[in-house]
Order: structure tokens, then C-alpha cells, then sequence
């Protein structure tokens, strides 16, 4: 590989490990002037380490970096920032305290005698974020806005930011369509201008869509770099996880469940939240829930497992009413829930990946009777065998994982509890292509043994491939269901527009 | 109105509203006399949960405060009388003993990752220990320079006073005002509140920031320590025990929230009226026993939270309705 | 089983090295700070009055261990101390039994305790606030029962639990040391442990996986509330009198320190009650240490202030992996230790 | 009209000091006084604002027991002028004495003065090694009792104080602060004499005393000032030696001085001072004890 003078970033030979683990083993890494440069890789093949130690969040412990050709040692982000490299990191890393202008501008607020303008800085918010389309009350707590649109304003934090170099680290995760289709439009802008951009994804589409240039890691090595063009679909898979990959998502077929339901919501919902809705689960049922962000479901998932509790409606399973006021009750009654934001709701950070997916079980089996360590040990090898998840060993606290694994861990500590009745929301977030192929597999075979699931995505080609029936959401209210023939990732979008054409008139 | 000012407004009406039920019972406290005291007695503890609020915004704590106005006093006393050193400069020379004390402090908490509250524990002892081997003795202050600043007073009608020492700690709650919103460190801090680890991502100079902080606490509690001195002419190593505790309250009470990041330096001035009040109202009642003085002010402390929590919970439900 | 006391021994290491290292200085500016001798069927030394004495903040470190493990603190365990021992004694000056007596005390310490958690899990009030409010008028709900005075009793049986012996051990050391035992296996032989360790790791997250998050938080306080009891009840029996004014005044403060030189994080999740006796006996060892070196009271503070930075200083991540580089020999040997099994 | 009269109490500490509060309310009540009562919690800035808030509420006369003796000028000249006596009780204050009506105390350097009187003539001319326990350090009853003590000891060569350490003023403290004593010096082979600085930490040692195998009040003398009641019993039961006493009324004479001075303006004494009268084993302990049981110690 040639250092070509049009290389804006050049990181040679970077080394980093943690106790444990070599995250990093001499990646060579070359950006150019005016690329979008994907960085590929399963979950815990090191993109987000290389990315934190570009930006000096991480010390690198060997190798160099190059900006422009000259030698650079960024000692934190704030340095990085000031050479003009804009980063998103891969958790979405703002301030929910502060307000949106805030977040936009922390560091840099622009002052008039020596105090921060909050007017000024609060306009020139507002000007940034109609780039994106957004219209939001900038001096309101990030907090208060939706995953997806504080993801949209860290990306058009570190766009501002980026006078040279604009990092990505899975941006796309929680947008949807439009949303990212908006985003292209921007990165295209950006590089168009001479900048280089680093995207990091799971989305292969996007990848082809966007990236000029490939470099994909694996176990923290330097696979190699490609040019997208030259590279097909299935060399680049083969790269990644360094096998064939069997089949990807194949596509649907329509498995209509029979019988009676065995869940049934009869006018179910929670004011303020999400409005009354009926729904019927059979057993071996997959029921898929499309929306665009922010219409209400999660909103369903949490006040179907009772992590908010419903005030109208009836819930009743095989006939006979249940409560389910509680996340407790609900997994009484066999329930399991994925949570969308798994930072916040999911991982259990200082404790092992073992404790995290033992918790659930040990929680409903309650505190006198406590889960052996042997059994501990069975369970925690199990998963991580079944699921792939990738961990030094099962004693590693959950919060030194990559994000994908962290997902997969999750997801496994709702599988131990054995449930009859499980809600995934976004289960596929963040994970890799190898392992989003085993999840989507993992979700068949567990409706072919008869187990209910209700699962949330953004992806309608992943939807469509399992579910048997679904639901179409708005404002948070359910507006259309689709079943056999009807399942189509065209149609859910008609169901969407439709909503929103009867909205806007 | 905003979200954010709910806790503020809450505590602004409680407040009005138990000073006006004290008045129905005790008309005097609405006198200048009660009002001017307010502001001067609490001056120093005022002064402290400034640099207190800052503090807790950021997602720390400092116990050392007490024991350092103890030591500033001392410090001073000493100072005084035993060179002939003009107060403006024993003033300057102590106030960079403390705010080096508080940036130590900060120091070690940042630098070696130590929690905040065992830091400053650690310097609460050290502070007070300090005082002692200067003098355990109390020692009077008599500088002359002393009576001039305790001449500075505007006197208001029917009998009280705005001292200098109160004007200060309103002085020094507008500039903190100012600095918590209006300066780029301010913003820092509530930044660190919302979270070290994504701050230090975002660019923030965490270290820098940190040191900062607590640096400004001790420069704070050192203003407050020569406040103090003011207020009694003397120094002594027993001195302002437990006020550390008195402003970590008032803090909260001010509607602050103690893990950092949201929060008004204006809700700790609330926060120390309402303490302020509740002392008046014991000693107008003057027939409290002591225990029964702590299980009231106890319990009042209780009811303040509780109707706090009660009123920012009743609006929003209001809200979500609407 | 080895593995296991291994992995026990290698948690506890930092506070065994802190605190053999206290008591070789004490033994050398003091030289007959170790001897030991049986006296009365007792035995007698410094060594023993550490534990004997240390035996209030022990007590209030293993409930506040878990407190905080909970992410919690309780500043309100001196006014417990305080409330209980003025509750036995009055108890047993109105000439109830002494079985009676001890179930009340220990009865009003839990009730505190479950007071303070309701306040934080069902009210949601800040830790620090909501024990505040107890601590602040703890004491003076002490004083009431006391009226200030301090209210002495004559009842052997409860004298006995401050001074008699048992097993050649002064009876506090037996009450901390079996109910220090009783706790750590409770929480550790259930998934008490695990289950509060989540909880205050991340209690969002626990409450969806199913734990009984607010119950937990409740039971933590009134651990907590039960340990102030017991630690009232002794302080209370060591004098033969209730001073409500001043039992267990600060020693909140010294119990939170005891916890952390423990190693156990303010910030709540893993934790050690072992760990944490160990912090309260190294605090007591220096109180003791103190008092024996002969300097005048007003270096009392800098000294303690000084070994307690010393000892954190040594205990801090920071300091830890800037000294990594002696531990890494023994880590890579681990690593193919088990790679081998 | 009836005389309203504040009280700017320190707080309740010890049970000598619970006994003056409740003396102090029985006096006004005598008298037909509304005494207005304010803790202070161990405070000063709590006792100035409690002086400030009596002023504000114009109470007739003020009684303040002061924290600490510096730092009362300011408030002291407010009282002034608004023409509102002020009376100190059981501590004086270090300002000029035209500010205040009158000082009712005692002499804390005097009562160590007694106490160590006491021990050098007992132990007449025998050397004798003394430990002492110090109030809590910084307060002014620990520095003064420490200086009257030692006063009385100047002179007399075979009395050492050979430990010398703070006990905050309570049982616990005390005891184990004496226990480390006894460690420390042989097991107590060579102490001869106890000097503690209040009552509580003298009847504390004892206990330690007692658990190492020694008799207090033979092996080891012992001797402390305030005479609470548990003192005479540990005295009855020839345990403890010797107390000086600190009258808990104080307010009786202050209020009798006050009352004088509002009849016909005739100022009282700048000083009060109360008796420091020494009891030994010899003065009948129990009858003392009993006389002094309902106080509210
Ligand atoms: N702070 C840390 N301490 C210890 N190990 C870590 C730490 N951060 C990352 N790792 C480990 O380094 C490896 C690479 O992680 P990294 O987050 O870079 O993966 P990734 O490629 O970004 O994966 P994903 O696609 O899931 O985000 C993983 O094995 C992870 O467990
Ligand atoms: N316009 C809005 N204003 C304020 N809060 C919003 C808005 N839209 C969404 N939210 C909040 O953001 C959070 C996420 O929205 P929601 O859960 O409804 O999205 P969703 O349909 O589940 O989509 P996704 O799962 O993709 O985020 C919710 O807590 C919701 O209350
Ligand atoms: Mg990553
Ligand atoms: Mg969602």
C-alpha cells in the first residue's frame, strides 16, 4: 500500500490492548482527501478502538498517526477537535442534561464580552439543525428528544466540528430511512468539499451505497482495503468473518401461524403514551412492528411487558386475565423483554457478562434460591457459544465489550429465562453481519418451537423475512396490520405514507 | 413554562409561601431588622454553597468546607496578631492557600480517580487539623481595619441592615449566576454532571474543568472563612462544624440535583432564605426544647422535599393532560 | 475451594497490606503493642481493644456496605445508634426483660432503617437527603427519650454485651464477628449479593430484568438500620448508660470511610462486607495507634487525615496501573493457567 | 406586663448542660417569666442569630451561654442598642465588659486549680504520675481546666502529667482513651492519678480502670470537675475521689440580678461568680447524689 500524498489521515502500525485482549495488532490504516472510507467488521473486531485511538480517547500503546502528512499525537478528543477531526462515537455520546444548542456548541460557544451569546448560540442551532430537517426546541434538555434525533444532533455536532476528517461509528444504527437517506446527502456534500470521512456500519447497503474505499478488520488485524467497486457482496462477507457466509437473510415465506391466540390486548394503552390497541399473539407467531421513530413502539413493547403500566384494557392469556402492572409480573407470566436502549435499560455494566445473563433467571427465581455457580457457568458458556458473543472470558465485565456483544449478551439473558412470550426491540441493532444472520435464524427456529414474539425493527427487509403478521404504527397509534401475501417491505411503506399523508391533510 | 425551572419555581413558592404563613403567626419576622439578618447571618454559609452548588453540579461533593472556613479564621487571627501584615493581604495570601487546597484537592480526585466525598473528607480532617496545630485557642480579632468593614452597612428603614458581608454573598450569588450560565467553564461543569466519561468524548477538558471546581470551592469556602471572621472578629479552630452539611442541604433544597448536571445557583439562595427561615421561626417560637429543635427542623427539611417533589410532580402531570 | 479463597484473598490484599503495615508502625514506636495475655479468662492487649473498640464502626460498616453497593449512602446511622441505645436503656430501666428489650431496640433500629428506604425507593428522594432528615432529627428523637441526660442502667445481662467475654473475647467482637459472618453468608449463599449489586449498578435495568428493585432497596436500609441497632446496643452497654447527645456522633462519617478503604465504590455495585470490616478494624488501628503514640491531641486529625490519603493514594486505579507493571508477570500467568484447565 | 426573656442556649451536649436548660426553665418559671428558649446546636453563627432574631422580636432581657468566648462584640452592641440587657451565663466573653449586664460563671481555671490542689495535697509529696483527659480539644472549659490544673501542679515536682489526650467530653471517649492509657504505661502499674475534665470521661475510665483489674480510686486516683450525680455514685462506691462542682443554676442569680436591675436600674456586678466547691468521698456522695438526681443531669 502506497502512502499517496493524497492521504489526509495515515495511521501505521496502531497497537492497543486491554487487559486480556488485543483489541488492536499493527492496523494500518490510510484516509483519503475526499473518500468515504467504510471500516468493516464483526462485532468486536476493534473499529470502535481504532477510532477512539485516532482521536486520542484511547492512549494507543504503538504506531503513529499522520494528519496531513504531518505527525500528530492527539492527547484527548479535545485535541482531535481543534486538528478538525469531527467524531460520533458509536454509543450516542451527548449530554442529556444539557440543551440541544448546548450540545451543538459545548466548547465552543460563541461569546460576546467574554459570556456566552445564548441567543446567538441558540440561533445558529437552529441554523444547523434545519440542514437536517429538524425542527426542535434547541434550549430543551437533549433528553427529552428521541434516541434518533439526539443521534441526528451528535452527527451534526461532529460535521460542524469536522474540518478535515469526519468520523462515523455506526450513526445509521437508530435512524431510519429518510433519515439516512438525509445524512448521504450530507456526507456526500462534506466529501465533496475534500473531506475524508470514515464510516463505520453494519448495513451493507449503505456501505455500497455510500463508501468509495473498504478496509476491514477482524480480531483486531488489518484484513485488507478494497475499493468498493471492487469488491463484491460475498467477498466482502468472507473478508469480515473470514468463512462463507451460508445464506443471508433469505427471503420471506409466508408462515401464517394456526389456532387460537394465546394473547390477547383488548383495548390496551396508556394515556399519554401509546393509545388503545388490540392485538392477538398466537403461539409460533412473530409479530413485527414497523413505524418511523418516535410513533409509539416502544412505547407498545413497554406497556405490553409492563415496564409502564397500562391504565385501560384488558390483557388475558389462554383465556384467563392477568395483570401484568409489572416487569415482574410480566415475566411471571413467562414474558421477556429486549430493550431498545441497552446502555440504559439493558446492561448491567460492572457486572460479568455471566451475572448479565443470569439476572433475569435469578430474578424471577427470586433471592432464596440462588442459581449455583456451576449452573451460573453452564449457562453463561451456553449462551456465549450459541450466540457467538465475543468476550476474553465470561468473568469480563459487560461495559468492556463491544457494542454488538453487549446486544447478543441481552438478548441471551432473556433466552435463558426460557420465555413463551418474548419482545425484542431493535434486537439487531448494532450487530454484525454474521451475527445478524444468526439472530434472525435464532428468532425462526424459536417460532418453530412455539415460542410468541414481538419484535421491533427499523430494518423492513429483516421484518418481513420473519414476521407472520404486522403492525404499522403512527403517532403512537396502531393504523394497519398486514398479514400473508401482504407482507412486503413496499407495502409497510405504503401503510407509513398513507398514515402520513392522512396526517398532513 | 420550561421543564428545567420546575424545581426552581417550586422551591421559590414554597418559600414565599412559608414566609407569608410565618408572618400571619409572628408578624415582626416581616420587619427589615429579620430580613436584613437573614441576609447577614447567612452570609458565609451563602458564600460556601456557591461554590458548593458548583460542586454538586458537576456531580461531586465537599465536605472540606466547614473545616477550611474554621482554618481561614484561624489563619487570619493568627496573622493579625502576631505580624503586622495589613488584613487586605492576609485576605489575598489566605484565599490562595485555599483555592490551591481546593485544586489539590480536585487534583487528587481527578488525577488518581478517587471519589469526591473521601477526598474531601480526607481534607475536612486535614483542614481542621491544620487549624489545631495553629491555635487551639480562640483568638480575637482587633484590627482596626475589621471595625471599618463592619462600619459599611446601608441602613434600611425601621432598624436593618444590609452589611457588607450580606451585600457580598448576594455579589458573590450573581457572579456565580453568571459563570453557571454565561461562561464556557459553567456549561463544563454541568457537562461533567451529565456524565464524565461522554464529556470527556465530547471535548470537554475534564482534568482542567475538575481542578477548577474544586479550586473554586476552596476559594469560596476561604471568602466564606474571612466572611466568617468578619462576622465574629475572631478566629477559632472549632469554628463553622458541620456547615459543610448546612450548604449541601441548602444546595438541594434549592432544587438541585445531588448526582450532578441540573440544577440553578439561584435555587441554593432559595435554599438558604428557606434554612434561614426555619431557624428564625424556631427562635421567634422560642419554646422548643433542644431535641425537639432537631426533630422540627428534621421534619421541616422532610416536608420542604416533599412538597418540592410534590409540586414539580403535579405540573407535569398537568402538562402531560394538556 | 482453593480458587475460590484465592480470589478471596486477592480482593482483600490492599486493606491485609495497609493494615499490617499500620500496626508494624505502631508496634515500633510502641513495642509492647502486640503482646497479648489472658487476663480474667480475657484476653487482654491493644491488639484486642482495636477490635473491641472498633466494634461500632464494624457494625456500621457492614450495613452501610451494602447501602452503598445499592448505590445509596446513610448518613443517619450515628442518630440510630443514638435512638436505639436511649431505647434499651429506657427500656431496661422500666424493668422489661432483657430479651424484650433487645427485640424493641432492634425492632425501632429496623423500623429507621425501613424509613429511610422507603423515602429512596418508593418516594425516590436522593440518598444523601432522604438520611439526612433521620440523621438530623435521629438525634434529637434520642434526646426525647433520654431528655438529654444520659440514662444509666444496672442490668448485668445488658452490661454484659458491652463488657463480659465470651470464648476469651470481649462479647462486642463476638456480636460483630457472628453477625458479620451471618450477613456476608446471607447475601452470598443467595443471590442477595448479585441482585443488590445490579441494582446499584444500573437499577433501570434491573427493575426490566425482573428484580424486586424497590423491596431490595428497603431491605438494604434496614440492614443497615439493624446494624445501627446492634452498634447502639453496645456502645449504649460499654458504658452503662444511653448518651444520646453523643453516641455514635460522626461516626456515620467513619463507617462511609471504612466502606471505601474497603475498596467497595461510593458509586455503588461490587462489594465486599469482609472487605469493609477489614477498612473499619485499619480506621480503629489508627484511632488506637493515635492514642498510643502520645502526641497531643491537636495532631490528632493531620495524622489521620495524612494515613487515610496514604492509604487511598496506594488503593487508587491510577495508582494501580502505574505500578501495573509488577502485577503483569502474575496476570499473564493466570491467563494460561486457565487456558490450560 | 410579664417579662419575656430570650435564652441563646449552646445546645444539649452533656447531661450538665441538659440540667442547666431545664434549671433555667424552672427559674423563669418561678419567677413568672416567658423565657424564650433557642438551641444552637453547638453553633455560634446560631447563637448570634438567635440573639439577632430576640432583638428583632424586642424581648426584654437576653441570657446567652456562649459557644466560644470571641466574636460577640457586633452583636453584643446591637443588643445595646436596642437597649436590651444581656446576661452570660456559666462562660464570659471576650468583650468589653460595658456590653453586657453581667457575667454569672464560674472560674474554669480556678476548678482545675481545685481539683489539682486537691490531688497534691492528698498525695502529699509521694511522686505520683497523672493522665489526663481533655475536653474536646479547642473548648475553652478543656484549655482552662488544663491551665488551672497545671498551675496548681507548678511547684510540686513529684506530680507529672505523663499522658495527656482529648476525650471529647464523653463516656465512650473516655474510656477509650483510658484504656489506651493503661496500655501504654504498664497496664497502669504506673499511673497514679486520674485528672479528667468533666465528670462523663472520669466515670468512663473508671469502667476501663475496672476491666483492666485495677480499683479505681486506690490504684489510681481520680479526681474530675462538673459533680453530675453518677460522679457520687462512683464516689459512694469509693471509685472516684474527688469532683469539683459546676452549678447548673446559673440562671437563678442571673435572673435575681436581672430582676434587680429592672426594679430600680442598679447594675449588678460585672461578675457572679459561682462557688467551685470540691466534694471527696468524705461529704456524704449518696446524699449528694440523691439531692441532685432529679435535676434533669
Ligand atoms: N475499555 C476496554 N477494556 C477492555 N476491553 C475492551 C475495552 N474496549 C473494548 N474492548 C475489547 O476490545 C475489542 C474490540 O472492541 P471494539 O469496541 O473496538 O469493537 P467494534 O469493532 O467496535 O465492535 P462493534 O461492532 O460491536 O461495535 C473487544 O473484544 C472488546 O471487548
Ligand atoms: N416529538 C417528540 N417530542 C418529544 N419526545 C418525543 C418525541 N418523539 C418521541 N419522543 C420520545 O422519544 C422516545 C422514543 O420514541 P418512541 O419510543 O416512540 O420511538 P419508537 O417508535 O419506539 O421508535 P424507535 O424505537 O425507532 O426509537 C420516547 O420516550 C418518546 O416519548
Ligand atoms: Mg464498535
Ligand atoms: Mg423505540
Amino acid at each position: 500500500m502506497q502512502a499517496s500524498s493524497d492521504n489526509i489521515l495515515t495511521a501505521v502500525r496502531i497497537d492497543k490492548g486491554f487487559p486480556g485482549t488485543k483489541a488492536l495488532d499493527k492496523v494500518d490504516f490510510h484516509l483519503q482527501r475526499g473518500e468515504v472510507h467504510a471500516l468493516l467488521g464483526e462485532n468486536g473486531a476493534g473499529k470502535s478502538t481504532l477510532i477512539k485511538c485516532l482521536t486520542g480517547a484511547y492512549r494507543r500503546d504503538g504506531g503513529s498517526i499522520l494528519l496531513d502528512g504531518v505527525e500528530v499525537d492527539p492527547r484527548d478528543t479535545f485535541d482531535a477537535q481543534r486538528l478538525g477531526i469531527g467524531t460520533v462515537y458509536q454509543e450516542v455520546n451527548l449530554l442529556p442534561n444539557l440543551s440541544v444548542a448546548e450540545n451543538l456548541f459545548l466548547g465552543r460557544q460563541p461569546r460576546r464580552f467574554g459570556m456566552v451569546d445564548i441567543r446567538a448560540m441558540n440561533r445558529m442551532a437552529r441554523e444547523l439543525l434545519s440542514e437536517y430537517e429538524l425542527e426542535l426546541d434547541v434550549t430543551r434538555a437533549l433528553a427529552s428528544y428521541s434516541v434518533a434525533i439526539q443521534q441526528v444532533v451528535a452527527i451534526a455536532r461532529a460535521v460542524d466540528l469536522s474540518g478535515k476528517v469526519l468520523i462515523l461509528d455506526e450513526p445509521t444504527a437508530s435512524l431510519d430511512a429518510h433519515e439516512v437517506a438525509m445524512l448521504f446527502r450530507i456526507v456526500r456534500r462534506l466529501k465533496a468539499r475534500g473531506l475524508g470521512i470514515i464510516f463505520i456500519t453494519h448495513f451493507l447497503e449503505q456501505v455500497y451505497e455510500i463508501s468509495d474505499r473498504i478496509t476491514v478488520l477482524r480480531n483486531g488485524r488489518l484484513v485488507g482495503t478494497r475499493n468498493t467497486a471492487d469488491l463484491d457482496r460475498r467477498d466482502l462477507i468472507a473478508m469480515m468473518i473470514g468463512r462463507e457466509l451460508a445464506a443471508e437473510i433469505h427471503a420471506a415465506e409466508a408462515h401464517a401461524a394456526e389456532g387460537e391466540p394465546r394473547y390477547r390486548f383488548r383495548n390496551y394503552g396508556r394515556r399519554g403514551r401509546i393509545d388503545p390497541f388490540d392485538l392477538d399473539v398466537r403461539a409460533g407467531e412473530v409479530v413485527g412492528i414497523a413505524g418511523l421513530l418516535g410513533s409509539g413502539r416502544t412505547e407498545t413493547a413497554e406497556v405490553l411487558f409492563g415496564a409502564h403500566r397500562a391504565d385501560s384494557g384488558t390483557a388475558e392469556i389462554d383465556g384467563r386475565r392477568v395483570e401484568l402492572s409489572s416487569p415482574r409480573a410480566a415475566i411471571r407470566r413467562k414474558f421477556g423483554f429486549c430493550p431498545e436502549d441497552r446502555k440504559t435499560d439493558g446492561i448491567v455494566g460492572d457486572l460479568s457478562v455471566r451475572e448479565n445473563i443470569v439476572l433475569a433467571l435469578q430474578a424471577r427465581r427470586g433471592w432464596t434460591r440462588p442459581i449455583s455457580r456451576a449452573e451460573q457457568n453452564r449457562l453463561a458458556d451456553l449462551y456465549i457459544r450459541a450466540l457467538d458473543i465475543r468476550t476474553a472470558d465470561r468473568e469480563k465485565p459487560i461495559k468492556l465489550l463491544s457494542g454488538g456483544n453487549q446486544q447478543k449478551a441481552i438478548l441471551a439473558r432473556w433466552l435463558a429465562t426460557e420465555p413463551e412470550f418474548l419482545i425484542l426491540d431493535e434486537p439487531t441493532r448494532g450487530i454484525d453481519v454474521g451475527a445478524h444472520a444468526e439472530i434472525v435464524r435464532l428468532i425462526e427456529s424459536l417460532r418453530e418451537k412455539g415460542m410468541s414474539l414481538i419484535v421491533i425493527s427499523s430494518e423492513l427487509e429483516e421484518l418481513v423475512a420473519y414476521s407472520t403478521r404486522i403492525i404499522v404504527l403512527r403517532d403512537r397509534a396502531h393504523v394497519a396490520e398486514l398479514d400473508g401475501e401482504r407482507i412486503t417491505a413496499h407495502q409497510i411503506v405504503e401503510a407509513i405514507a398513507a398514515a402520513n399523508e392522512r396526517r398532513a391533510s | 413554562m420550561k421543564q428545567k425551572y420546575l424545581p426552581l419555581t417550586a422551591t421559590i413558592l414554597i418559600f414565599v409561601l412559608s414566609y407569608a404563613l410565618c408572618a400571619a403567626q409572628y408578624p415582626n419576622i416581616l420587619s427589615t431588622r429579620v430580613i436584613g439578618n437573614l441576609l447577614t447571618d447567612n452570609a458565609f454559609l451563602g458564600i460556601a454553597a456557591v461554590g458548593m452548588t458548583f460542586v454538586i453540579l458537576s456531580g461531586g461533593i465537599d465536605l472540606s468546607v466547614g473545616s477550611v472556613i474554621a482554618f481561614t479564621g484561624v489563619f487570619l487571627a493568627v496573622v493579625l496578631e502576631h505580624t503586622s501584615m495589613h488584613p487586605l493581604m492576609a485576605f489575598a495570601l489566605v484565599l490562595a492557600i485555599t483555592t490551591l487546597f481546593g485544586a489539590l484537592m480536585g487534583m487528587i480526585i481527578h488525577y488518581l480517580e478517587m471519589p469526591a466525598f473521601i477526598v474531601t473528607l480526607a481534607g475536612m480532617f486535614l483542614a481542621r487539623g491544620m487549624a489545631f496545630v495553629l491555635s487551639i485557642d480562640s483568638i480575637p480579632i482587633k484590627h482596626p481595619f475589621y471595625a471599618i468593614l463592619k462600619g459599611l452597612y446601608y441602613k434600611l428603614p425601621g432598624g436593618g441592615r444590609i452589611t457588607l458581608i450580606g451585600g457580598l454573598m448576594l455579589l458573590v450569588f450573581a457572579v456565580g449566576i453568571l459563570i453557571a450560565h454565561r461562561t464556557r467553564f459553567g456549561t463544563n461543569v454541568y457537562a461533567l454532571g451529565g456524565g464524565t466519561a461522554t464529556a470527556k468524548l465530547m471535548g470537554v477538558p475534564v482534568a482542567s474543568t475538575t481542578v477548577k471546581i474544586y479550586a473554586l470551592s476552596g476559594l469560596l469556602a476561604g471568602l466564606s472563612g474571612i466572611v466568617f471572621s468578619l462576622y465574629t472578629s475572631a478566629g477559632y479552630s472549632l469554628a463553622a462544624v458541620g456547615v459543610e452539611l448546612d450548604a449541601i442541604t441548602a444546595v438541594v433544597i434549592g432544587g438541585t440535583l445531588l448526582t450532578g448536571g441540573s440544577g440553578f445557583v439561584a435555587g441554593t439562595l432559595v435554599g438558604i432564605f428557606i434554612q434561614g427561615l426555619i431557624q428564625t421561626y424556631i427562635t421567634f417560637d422560642g419554646s422548643l426544647s433542644s431535641w425537639w429543635t432537631k426533630i422540627l427542623i428534621g421534619a421541616l427539611l422532610f416536608a420542604f422535599i416533599l412538597l418540592q417533589k410534590g409540586i414539580i410532580h403535579l405540573s407535569r402531570d398537568a402538562r402531560q393532560r394538556a | 475451594m482453593i480458587p475460590i479463597l484465592r480470589t478471596y484473598l486477592a480482593r482483600l490484599l490492599p486493606q491485609l497490606i495497609a493494615l499490617s503495615a499500620i500496626l508494624i508502625a505502631i508496634s515500633m514506636t510502641f513495642p509492647g503493642f502486640l503482646n497479648l495475655e489472658i487476663q480474667n479468662d480475657r484476653l487482654y492487649g491493644s491488639l484486642i481493644d482495636i477490635l473491641n473498640r472498633g466494634a461500632p464502626v464494624v457494625l456500621l460498616a457492614i450495613g452501610m456496605t451494602v447501602v452503598i453497593a445499592t448505590k445509596g449512602i446513610d448518613l443517619s446511622v450515628g442518630a440510630v445508634m443514638a435512638i436505639c441505645g436511649a431505647v434499651a436503656a429506657s427500656f431496661i430501666t422500666a424493668g422489661h426483660s432483657l430479651f424484650e428489650t433487645l427485640l424493641i431496640t432492634i425492632a425501632v433500629g429496623v423500623l429507621c432503617g425501613m424509613w429511610n428506604g422507603i423515602l429512596v425507593a418508593v418516594l425516590d428522594i436522593q440518598p444523601i437527603i432522604a438520611t439526612l432528615v433521620l440523621m438530623v432529627a435521629g438525634r434529637g428523637i434520642a434526646q426525647l427519650v433520654t431528655e438529654g441526660a444520659i440514662l444509666t442502667f444496672n442490668d448485668p445481662g445488658l452490661i454484659f454485651i458491652g463488657s463480659g467475654s465470651f470464648a476469651g473475647l470481649p462479647m462486642p467482637v463476638v456480636v460483630w464477628l457472628v453477625f458479620g459472618v451471618l450477613v456476608a453468608l446471607l447475601v452470598r449463599q443467595s443471590a442477595l449479593g448479585m441482585l443488590i449489586e445490579a441494582i446499584g449498578v444500573n437499577r433501570q435495568a434491573s427493575t426490566l430484568s425482573g428484580v424486586l428493585t424497590p423491596v431490595l432497596l428497603i431491605a438494604a436500609y434496614m440492614l443497615s438500620g439493624l446494624s445501627a441497632a446492634i452498634a447502639g446496643i453496645i456502645a449504649a452497654a460499654d458504658i452503662r448508660g444511653a448518651d444520646a447527645n453523643n453516641a455514635g456522633l460522626w461516626l456515620e462519617l467513619d463507617a462511609i470511610l471504612a466502606v471505601v478503604v474497603g475498596g467497595t465504590s461510593l458509586l455503588g455495585g461490587r462489594f465486599s462486607i469482609a472487605a469493609s470490616v477489614l477498612g473499619a478494624i485499619i480506621i480503629q488501628a489508627i484511632n488506637t495507634g493515635i492514642l498510643l503514640s502520645g502526641f497531643p491531641p491537636e495532631f490528632n486529625l493531620i495524622i489521620k487525615a495524612a494515613i487515610i490519603v496514604f492509604i487511598l493514594v496506594l488503593q487508587s486505579p491510577r495508582f494501580r496501573t502505574a505500578f501495573a507493571f509488577l502485577a503483569v508477570p502474575r496476570r499473564a500467568a493466570k491467563t494460561t493457567e486457565q487456558e490450560a484447565k | 406586663a410579664e417579662l419575656v426573656v430570650g435564652f441563646s442556649q449552646i445546645g444539649s451536649e452533656s447531661g450538665w448542660r441538659a440540667a442547666e436548660t431545664t434549671l433555667t426553665k424552672q427559674q423563669a418559671e418561678q419567677r413568672g417569666i416567658d423565657l424564650k428558649f433557642a438551641d444552637a446546636q453547638q453553633k455560634q453563627e446560631n447563637q448570634i442569630k438567635a440573639i439577632r432574631s430576640f432583638i428583632a422580636q424586642g424581648v426584654n432581657a437576653i441570657l446567652v451561654a456562649p459557644v466560644v468566648a470571641t466574636g460577640w462584640d457586633e452583636v453584643l452592641q446591637e443588643a445595646k442598642d436596642a437597649e436590651i440587657p444581656v446576661i452570660l451565663l456559666d462562660r464570659t466573653v471576650d468583650a468589653s465588659d460595658d456590653l453586657y449586664l453581667t457575667a454569672v460563671t464560674s472560674d474554669l481555671v480556678h476548678e482545675g486549680n481545685v481539683a489539682g490542689k486537691w490531688l497534691a495535697d492528698t498525695v502529699a509529696g509521694k511522686p505520683c504520675n497523672v493522665v489526663e483527659l481533655q475536653g474536646t480539644t479547642g473548648s475553652s472549659p478543656a484549655i482552662d481546666r488544663k491551665k488551672g490544673f497545671e498551675q496548681a501542679l507548678s511547684g510540686h515536682d513529684n506530680l507529672k502529667i505523663i499522658r495527656s489526650q482529648t476525650g471529647d467530653f464523653t463516656r465512650t471517649k473516655g474510656k477509650e482513651v483510658m484504656e489506651s492509657f493503661l496500655k501504654a504505661e504498664g497496664g497502669g502499674k504506673n499511673i497514679c492519678a486520674l485528672y479528667a475534665h468533666n465528670d462523663d470521661m472520669a466515670v468512663g475510665a473508671i469502667q476501663a480502670i475496672k476491666e483492666a483489674g485495677l480499683k479505681p480510686g486506690k490504684d489510681i486516683l481520680v479526681v474530675s470537675i462538673d459533680a453530675v450525680p453518677d460522679i457520687f455514685q462512683a464516689m459512694a462506691a469509693g471509685e472516684a475521689n474527688a469532683t469539683v462542682e459546676l452549678t447548673p443554676n446559673m440562671a437563678g442569680p442571673a435572673f435575681d440580678a436581672l430582676a434587680a436591675y429592672l426594679k430600680d436600674g442598679k447594675a449588678p456586678a460585672k461578675w457572679i461568680q459561682t462557688e467551685s466547691k470540691l466534694y471527696t468521698q468524705a461529704d456524704d456522695p449518696m446524699k449528694v447524689y440523691e439531692e441532685k438526681k432529679g435535676l434533669g443531669y
